[in-house]
């Protein structure tokens, strides 16, 4: 075992772990806390891909604004005693883990089944630059339309948010 | 003499390595020595760096308001920051009833930490890069984006009011001054072509030799798109970093200390060490972008240009800290949203003209200025007209006829 | 045998250490309730405001008084008359000068004292000095309260030290001076104090521009203040508000010039009054009359005559004014300060009661506070000027 | 090396954990963490088949395209959420129901 595939292999177990708290911690903040440790598994996953610029992103986009956010929906809903309860297992549960460990198994057997292919060992030479070469002339399209959800987003997000807080305060 | 001091962190580097090797030591620790030699170095020097600064802060706002500041222990008080350790150390560490243990003792570490790692990516002299990534910027603002979370954790695990509302005005400023921080660093990468930051620094660097002060001319602070964009950029650094009069966060004459309300003994020494040592990586990353790096004059070390950089911006700091009142919060998010925001995006813009236009001859130059020009100048005018509305009106007084 | 008080059976539960007080449902309401003070760097000693906010805007605000009652006016009735001035000291410890006056002003209305010539002028300077002094300090504080990192502060300290070395000089103490007596004061001035003061007072308008460049012309402190804690000059007049917070509402009320008490008929001074009754307002109220104290300060300077300064006539000990009532009124640094004594020709009065002007326009502070941000609560009560030591008495 | 599969395998593990957390958690929040995490499988996979053909961009094109959409619907789900909230006292999925019949 090399370098590489300990990285990986410690890589890999705190990413699972971090999904896995995220998906079984009842307290919020901690379950959000595990959830950022996922994403910086996935990141640091990234990394080892040599797709930098995608690792960044994914940092500055998910720890720094998608986790944020959860933040701010953790306070402003006071969800800290609304945590449910995952301990009893109801039947409606039962057959959600079991559903969820039907698709899972059956996509490791589909991957198990295919031939392997090792990953080239010479490193993509740098993917920024091509990157935004790429979005700038062959993806401008659907750049243009991502920053149109970008916008879409944010104007709906702001009004599904706030209109109401009008009608509390006129309530 | 000039290169060996300039070089003398690497050549002692790569010195140490090769002895290793020299000794036959097998190759995964000398990788690991590789590693963790720099990272060794670089806390070493900034921890001590960051010992000084609160020393020079208390003794810089000391003088600003006719005060001695620190001077019992030791020679000015130089050994104070020693005695501040000693005591943050042997202080109780006090968990309130209530609080979740986990987090409130996991906040103080998870704020270091990105404070720290950010120190990899800056080139801080020359050829004094640990981690030279095409990414290096970006990486920065994701790495350092990290402590907002750290914040909430520490206001929410207290289980205080106080932290609570300290974490929640923490969390809306960052978020409102992540934008205005990266847009103020987006002209220099423009113009640049590159997030690397010690490509960027080299574009700054002398383009001749025996240039003044080694290439000051081609600081991207003296462009009109630098010179706003630096603004911009530390003024949103500034809140970013938590700086008054930014510090809404833990602002004390409001709510006591904010999310470190709860903290005391070595938890809170290590916030406020997370705090002078992103506010030192700032400045260096500001330095970085537009006032040249560590490019200086042939006879001064580059690290030690860097330095006097970081100092010099740490100052300004300062004097503005001992200076200007806080802002309220709504002030403080408008401000973010309604002024720097739009200027940042029109600067940018403005560095496209400028990117676009020749600046061959002289006259091309001016061109390019006067574009410039009357792209931000209207802008921040407009800008201002618009945001001063109802405030700041002039009052006149008048005498009671008694 | 068993002992009767021998408890029987198991021993009761002990008392839990702490009992946790439910944050987290205070969490879960839409409002939340946060207790400021009495220990908070910001209320100005022992005081405490229960603040109900929305977010950060404050819905309901109730001030709490009483942390620092000493039981003032039940001591001032069992002691003698003149044992009760070293304690008027302690009322509003940062103008211990003015309290001394009221209260002497007060007496001498009761007993038909007479002050001399010269004793009236020192009152007037020590009085005047007083209310310079806390004028600056309040706009340091205030500055304080707005987070100005402590300059302004120890700026106006600096000049306080100075005024203080004075006071030091003459009366033997920096702040509870304990100087005036029935009929006069208790130690003259020499010329070297007077001319300390007089370089003082020389000094002073240099310092105040400085000051002034700092911060009145500061945009982050005209935003913060401008428009923040308006009071109407309608609530103000009903409410009883007075000194330089009801000026600043526009309300034309100054002891000094209504009922002329002292020698004040002989100075020439203006009456400074705001108009929109903000926190701005407040604070610039306090730098203009500062001004005026100076002219104040110059004028008696120039005018003192040399003389005795304590009424002969007047008993030091065993002093027992006559059966009845008196009420005396002064413009103390932060408002109208009175006096309600009555006597029953004993050697302590029968009643004694202080009107503190920081008690009364405490009263109003909710109504100024309401649908504020919670940082604007606080820079308000800072502009009220309270020192607690008065409001709790 | 690493291999492809492995990669692979990971992706699928993460995908079944967020999914059952997307079907067994009651609090909506926490229905929108496990989706994003399908989502980060997901990008993972683009990640991986483009590490291993090396063909192009599409692959972290794709992978900065999910995660603008990734981001849109955090914003938009937690404003719901926060809205939901506001009207019911709760983020519980199982009490909104309104809708059904």
């Amino acid at each position: 075992m090399d370098i590489a595939q300990l990285g990986f292999v410690l890589l890999s177990a705190v990413t699972i772990a971090g999904a896995l708290g995220a998906t079984t911690i009842n307290d919020l903040p901690r379950a959000l806390l595990s959830l950022v440790l996922f994403f910086f598994g996935v990141a640091a996953l990234f990394f080892m891909l040599h797709a930098e610029f995608i690792g960044v992103v994914q940092v500055l986009v998910y720890v720094g604004a998608v986790a944020v956010l959860f933040v701010f929906a953790i306070v402003l809903t006071r969800a800290r005693l609304q945590a449910t309860e995952i301990g009893r297992l109801v039947p409606s549960r039962v057959l959600g883990i079991l559903g969820a460990a039907v698709v899972g198994a059956g996509l490791v057997g589909v991957v198990v089944r295919t031939t392997d292919v090792p990953l080239p060992a010479v490193a993509p030479l740098g993917t920024t630059a091509p990157i935004g070469e790429a979005l700038m002339t062959r993806y401008l399209l659907p750049f243009e339309i991502a920053s149109v959800l970008l916008t879409a987003a944010l104007i709906g997000a702001v009004v599904i948010a706030l209109e109401d807080g009008e009608q509390r305060r006129s309530a | 003499m000039t290169v060996t001091l300039d070089q003398g962190f690497v050549q002692a580097y790569q010195w140490i390595l090769g002895v290793a090797r020299d000794l036959g030591l097998p190759v995964w620790l000398v990788t690991l020595l590789s590693l963790a030699i720099p990272v060794v170095v670089v806390i070493a020097i900034y921890a001590g760096f960051f010992a000084f600064l609160t020393w020079l802060e208390r003794k810089v706002i000391s003088r600003i308001q006719n005060r001695y500041g620190p001077n019992r222990v030791g020679p000015f008080g130089l050994f104070q920051p020693v005695a501040d350790g000693i005591k943050a150390l042997t202080k109780e560490d006090v968990i309130p009833a209530g609080a979740d243990r986990l987090l409130h003792w996991l906040a103080p570490c998870v704020v270091v930490v990105p404070a720290i790692t950010v120190y990899a990516l800056l080139p801080l002299g020359r050829n004094m890069t640990a981690v030279d990534t095409d990414v290096s910027v970006l990486l920065f603002f994701a790495i350092s984006s990290v402590s907002t979370l750290a914040l909430f954790i520490a206001g929410w695990a207290s289980h205080n009011k106080y932290s609570m509302l300290g974490a929640m005005r923490a969390i809306a400023q960052m978020i409102s001054y992540e934008l205005p921080l990266v847009l103020g660093a987006l002209p220099a990468i423009m113009v640049v072509g590159s997030m690397n930051l010690g490509a960027i620094v080299k574009a700054q660097g002398p383009q001749a030799t025996g240039e003044l002060f080694g290439g000051i001319a081609h600081w991207n602070l003296w462009t009109p798109w630098g010179f706003v964009g630096f603004v911009a950029f530390f003024i949103a650094g500034m809140a970013e970093l938590n700086r008054s009069p930014f510090d809404i966060a833990e602002g004390e004459s409001e709510i006591i200390a904010g999310f470190h309300t709860e903290y005391s003994g070595f938890k809170f020494a290590l916030f406020f060490m997370a705090e002078y040592l992103s506010t030192i990586a700032f400045s260096a990353l500001a330095s970085s972008l537009y006032l040249g790096g560590w490019n200086g004059p042939a006879f001064l070390p580059s690290w030690l240009v860097l330095f006097l950089k970081i100092f010099g911006l740490i100052f300004v700091m300062m004097w503005i800290r001992s200076t200007l009142p806080r802002l309220r919060v709504d002030q403080l998010m408008a401000f973010s949203w309604k002024f720097l925001l739009p200027l940042a995006i029109v600067n940018i813009f403005a560095t496209g003209l400028w990117h676009v236009l020749p600046r061959a001859t002289l006259a091309d130059k001016a061109v390019a200025w006067g574009a410039a020009a009357l792209v931000l100048i209207p802008t921040y005018l407009l800008l201002a007209k618009l945001n001063g509305g109802r405030a700041t009106e002039q009052r006149r007084y008048r005498y009671a006829d008694l | 045998m068993r002992d009767v008080d021998e408890p029987v059976g198991a021993a009761p539960e002990p008392e839990p250490r702490y009992k946790l007080t439910p944050v987290e449902s205070a969490f879960d309401q839409q409002q939340l309730e946060v207790s400021i003070g009495p220990q908070h760097p910001s209320t100005h000693g022992v005081f405490r405001m229960d603040v109900t906010l929305d977010g950060e805007v404050v819905t309901k605000l109730k001030p709490v008084m009483g942390y620092l009652h000493r039981n003032h006016e039940q001591i001032a009735e069992r002691t003698t008359y003149l044992g009760t001035m070293p304690f008027t000291d302690r009322l509003d410890y940062f103008g211990s000068l003015a309290n001394n006056w009221g209260y002497a002003l007060t007496v001498e209305k009761l007993a038909g004292i007479t002050v001399p010539e010269r004793a009236e002028y020192l009152r007037v300077i020590m009085c005047e000095l007083t209310r310079v002094v806390n004028h600056t300090c309040v706009a340091g504080f205030l500055l304080q309260d707005l987070g100005a990192w402590m300059t302004p502060l120890v700026w106006a300290l600096r000049e306080r030290e100075k005024v203080l070395d004075v006071f030091e000089s003459v009366t033997g103490a920096r702040m509870m001076c304990n100087y005036f007596r029935f009929g006069g004061v208790r130690v003259d001035m020499t010329d070297d104090d007077l001319a300390v003061v007089q370089k003082i007072i020389d000094e002073y308008p240099a310092f105040l521009d400085e000051f002034e460049a700092l911060m009145t012309k500061n945009e982050i402190l005209q935003q913060r203040c401008q428009g923040v804690g308006v009071l109407s000059k309608e609530l103000a007049i009903s409410a009883g508000i007075s000194g330089p917070m009801a000026r600043a509402s526009g309300v034309p009320y100054d002891v000094r010039k209504v009922d002329k008490y002292g020698i004040y008929d002989r100075f020439d001074f203006k009456v400074p009054l705001g108009e929109k009754g903000d926190v701005f307002d407040r604070y610039y109220m306090r730098v203009l009359e500062v001004a005026e104290s100076l002219k104040i300060l110059r004028q008696a300077l120039k005018d003192m005559p040399k003389g005795p300064i304590q009424d002969p006539k007047t008993k030091i000990r065993n002093f027992r004014p006559a059966k009845g009532e008196a009420y005396g009124r002064i413009e103390s640094p932060k408002g109208e300060l009175g006096f309600y004594i009555v006597s029953q020709g004993d050697k302590s009065p029968y009643r004694y009661h202080v009107r503190a002007p920081s008690f009364v326009n405490l009263t109003i502070l909710e109504d100024m506070c309401l649908g504020h941000k919670l940082a604007d609560a606080i820079v308000i009560l800072g502009a009220v000027d309270i020192v607690l030591g008065e409001v709790d008495r | 090396m690493i291999s492809l599969n492995a990669l692979l395998v990971l992706s699928a593990i993460l995908f079944a954990v967020g999914l059952a957390g997307a079907l067994t958690r009651k609090n909506a929040i926490l229905v929108l963490v496990s989706i994003e995490i399908m989502m980060n499988a997901a990008n993972l996979n683009f990640i991986a088949f483009w590490r291993a053909g090396m063909v192009e961009l599409t692959g972290p094109l794709f992978a900065l395209f999910t995660l603008v959409i990734a981001g849109a619907e955090s914003a938009v789900g937690l404003a719901l959420v926060i809205a939901i909230y506001r009207h019911l006292k709760s983020v519980d999925v199982g009490n909104i129901q309104s809708l059904s019949g």
